[in-house]
């Protein structure tokens, strides 16, 4: 079994564990059903423990945004809401049950954490409000939540899109909940962001990056098996030259290794049958 | 010696504390401990243009929205979580008939927060380059007087009246809250230091013995409590943490009514309006129902107190 | 014992127990030292508790600011500092254990509480931060403390003075470090000051009460064998016209009932003997 | 599996994060559980120029300058409660040699509250007409920018280094905090939030193990902070609750030798300049004298860690 190919879970699982760097303190909330559930929850969970148990021994998870270093390997189903009962009972090193509480995310405590949103746009903008006019909306969302301020307090933000469409790639979202490069970093600091924003987005067809001096998303990696053309037809934006993107990383036999053995032996983080 | 005043209080009283047009904040978070018998009982009196200012709602806003009670909601999420989108303050909102008035959530916390302390606006740094303030003309540029920096004014949350639901107080308004908690019991507090009129439905009442016993507990002394209600199972069908669980069925139920207007009348005229007060919705939804709901207690009862409805009879 | 003429801390405790009104939040300190503390928390506690066994059950005591309704009587010796851990023990019906807590100080929730000074000032300014200039201070003391809320953000306050001379009552305080009436109430408005502000004064010597449109302190009531000449002389500034200034009134033989059996039956309070 | 990194630290390498100048915050309050053992150390090391910015100060602040180690206090109070004036302090104040600004007490509180928050400034409504604001050229008046109302902004607390003691903490530098707590231990948890670099000195230095056992008592989890210092007796003369009661001789021979400067450099040299270390001045004060000060346990210790300084005998 350990032997198999890695998953495109895995894969992402990897890619982000290895930009996590020692002595962090990582943000993740939780979220309901398959994709939304896998690319909010379970992969990022997965690559801060799989950080963790390489090479940074000193993160800190913060799950839910309240439960601090859980110990994951007690978790029996991947909890679906935040403030269930269930994580209560956890163990873990603290627990914030109050806010204002145990970590400043106005100080920039919070070294990265991770977003979703129906539409991404070309610089980086979340959002997760309504689809159409403001006032008449076609949809309805649920609003803002936490996007603004992980968007602008946290040190960087990870984007996780479960579904690489036109319709959440777009040129311009039609509510900007969440502040990515507009202007590039130097457009941030005139708007008051003096750090933070996005730094990666990991979808099902590629990682992206960004030019921080101009502010647009570039295409990082293309992931195996997935055509520039299609690529292109996938994104609501200009992806400009394809050319020298390279090919996502496939993890190492060692990465492979701990994150089946030690991360993950019951498949629940990512969803790998055992 | 006189005798100290009971603010205990009839659900029918209490909610018409809550005028047309005023404006409110609901205690509980998303889909968890809304005191949602006192939502219902406002809906059953028909109360109308409320204006709901709040942090994260869920089937709160939703329940209010689709009984055409809101004319303006200002939050950072309404929703149902697992459950969905909140599809009655989806179609008004769509419609053109709701208002709603987006926040960023933690700002949302500062807001009551700025409230519990008179402030007159709440300093935010963070706001630039978000729609949040295209559509928000309540918020206002300033620089800040000491660095220059560029901050905004973000308007209180201002709640008339306030509403929680928790699991013990006493006659006088003394309202415990475990040590078993989370942030939405957090914010519940919040809320109740944010207002001068605070409305609180509890599980139980007890002896002023057990607040005393417990006083390290007692967030909401009696003297900030404008009249408390004893409303067993009055967060039904939200999970009361500590006490019991969500009804997941009855969310099904209530989620599958709300796909049209309709549906939703359909729901309403079956646990609201045509239904006498918190009692007989109770045993409208059921006994054999709610008992496997309950989970560990926070506050084991005393076994003379439980609430049993079909031995007590009179509606709380 | 019980038909015994009332003392000078009877007469005051029940002078302000009068003022009391039902369903009030009372705010109280605790200090050290015979006199000092005689003011500042026992005269204070036990009108608080007459109050409430006569005609204001639904009043509120906040100990110290942060213990809730204590049961007094279970307190065997006045504690003299304000958090001492056998206060902890004290039963009581709240504990405000974090700031900000169960009161929103800031919103007005406290009806009154009591002050004092080393000096206290014709309009009813309080200084408990130097003696002299600021810079260079004959005495330094220990600074503002909690009277600048105390003198803003409380509806009313009771100014106990355990000491009566021309040194503690002057003209013109050397440092203001609470705001009394510059200006009378119109004057505390231009200031920012919407609500508060020093009520009445109590000395060994007499009570003083505020004309508050001039904003000036006046003599409310002479305790009983103080001459007016000796007030005069006791108070470094102009006590106008004294010629229709009432004695202050005795306890009630209920009051006083009360007040020796049930509200302070050792003398811990009074100070009484018992 | 990469090794986890361990904060624990010497007193003395602790200290010394300290530098000449600092503007630092001290964990305590008036003349309760001030981390002690870590100021003498200071003084040990000649720490000149320092700010201390705070709340309501003590024998913290008497003793940094009765030992001339202070340029400039920021408070709300300096004295010593039931013994008196602050005699160190207010000779200095009294000569020149020493800069006091005086801050209203919870504004004091508001000022750190605003650090943990990285607001620029703090509005307060309530300064008119106090010389607070004569004598503070670091606040500024201006107007609510929604309500045009007057209002201060007065400057954050902005410690550089923040130092508080606490009962338990482990070597990554989760520190506990327990839940019989005071308002002087809630401070302690503001401090510890509003500042890039916290050193926490400690009772007792515990296994993980307990740290997750007690995860909801956790308030200063470890990536806040900076290092952890093992220091038994650590806030003697000063009370620790839940652990142990003010050492009322040691008070008295401190402030009577406070009377004068001659006076207090005995005391200096007594209990600091002569002493090696904090282990030194424990065997100086006695466990005679420190024994009896014990109180029931916030968090019962097993035998095996009880300290014992003479059968340890290294110095923390």
């Amino acid at each position: 079994m350990n032997n198999d190919k890695a998953s495109l879970s895995e894969m992402l699982i990897v890619a982000l564990a290895r930009t996590i760097r020692d002595g962090e303190v990582g943000f993740t909330g939780l979220a309901t059903g398959g994709a939304a559930a896998l690319y909010a929850a379970a992969i990022p969970l997965a690559a801060m423990q799989l950080a963790r148990l390489t090479h940074a021994p000193n993160l800190t998870i913060l799950l839910s945004g309240w439960c601090l270093n859980p110990q994951l390997e007690r978790i029996d189903i991947m909890p679906d809401s935040e403030f269930d009962e269930s994580l209560h009972d956890l163990p873990c090193e603290a627990q914030m049950l109050a806010y204002p509480g145990q970590y400043a995310h106005k100080r920039g405590d919070i070294d990265f954490g991770f977003s979703s949103g129906v539409q991404v746009d070309a610089v980086g903008n979340l959002n997760s409000v309504c689809i159409g006019d403001y006032r008449r909306p076609k949809v309805r969302l649920v609003g803002p939540i936490l996007q603004p301020e992980h968007m602008a307090f946290f040190q960087r933000e990870y984007i996780m899109a479960p579904h690489h469409d036109r319709r959440n790639f777009v040129e311009r979202v039609d509510y900007i909940s969440g502040v990515g490069y507009p202007g590039g970093v130097a457009g941030r600091k005139e708007l008051g962001l003096d750090w933070g924003g996005p730094e990666l987005v990991f979808t099902p067809k590629c990682i992206f990056g960004f030019d921080k001096e101009h502010g647009r998303m570039r295409v990082h990696t293309i992931h195996p098996g997935v055509s520039t053309e299609h690529l292109r037809e996938s994104t609501g934006f200009d992806l400009g030259d394809l050319a020298d993107v390279p090919e996502t990383p496939l993890p190492s036999p060692e990465e492979l290794e701990v994150l089946r053995r030690e991360v993950d032996p019951r498949g629940m983080l990512t969803g790998r049958r055992v | 010696m006189p005798e100290r005043t009971s603010k205990l209080c009839p659900l029918r009283d209490a909610a018409e504390l809550v005028k047309d047009g005023a404006r409110i904040a609901i205690g509980g978070f998303a889909i968890y401990q809304h005191p949602m018998a006192f939502l219902h009982e406002l809906v059953r009196q028909g109360r109308r243009d409320l204006t709901v200012v709040g942090v994260a709602n869920g089937n709160d806003v939703d329940l209010l929205a689709g009984a055409g009670c809101l004319k303006r909601v200002e939050s950072s999420y309404v929703g149902l979580e697992k459950y969905g989108l909140a599809r009655n303050f989806r179609r008004k909102v769509e419609n053109g008939e709701l208002e709603i008035v987006d926040y960023p959530e933690l700002l949302s916390w500062d807001r009551f927060r700025a409230s519990q302390e008179n402030m007159t606006f709440w300093p935010a740094s963070f706001l630039g380059g978000s729609d949040i303030l295209r559509y928000n003309p309540d918020i206002k540029e300033f620089p800040c007087p000491l660095t220059g920096r560029r901050l905004w004014a973000v308007p209180p949350a201002a709640p008339e009246v306030v509403v929680i639901h928790a699991i013990l107080g006493d006659t006088y308004g003394n309202v415990l809250v475990p040590s078993r908690r989370l942030l939405p019991q957090s914010l519940d507090i919040t809320l109740s230091r944010s207002c001068d009129t605070l409305i609180v439905t509890v599980e139980r009442i007890v002896d002023t013995d057990e607040i005393v016993r417990l006083a390290h507990l007692n967030e909401i002394p009696a003297f900030r409590t404008t009249c408390i209600v004893e409303v067993p199972w009055g967060a039904h069908p939200c999970p009361v943490l500590g006490h019991y669980r969500t009804d997941d069925a009855h969310f099904r139920e209530y989620t599958g009514s709300s796909h049209t207007d309709e549906g939703f009348q359909d729901y309403l005229e079956r646990y609201v309006y045509g239904i006498r007060d918190h009692a007989a919705y109770l045993e409208a939804v059921g006994m054999e129902t709610l008992t496997p709901l309950k989970t560990g207690d926070a506050f084991p009862a005393e076994p003379s107190r439980q609430y049993l409805p079909d031995k007590r009879g009179a509606a709380p």
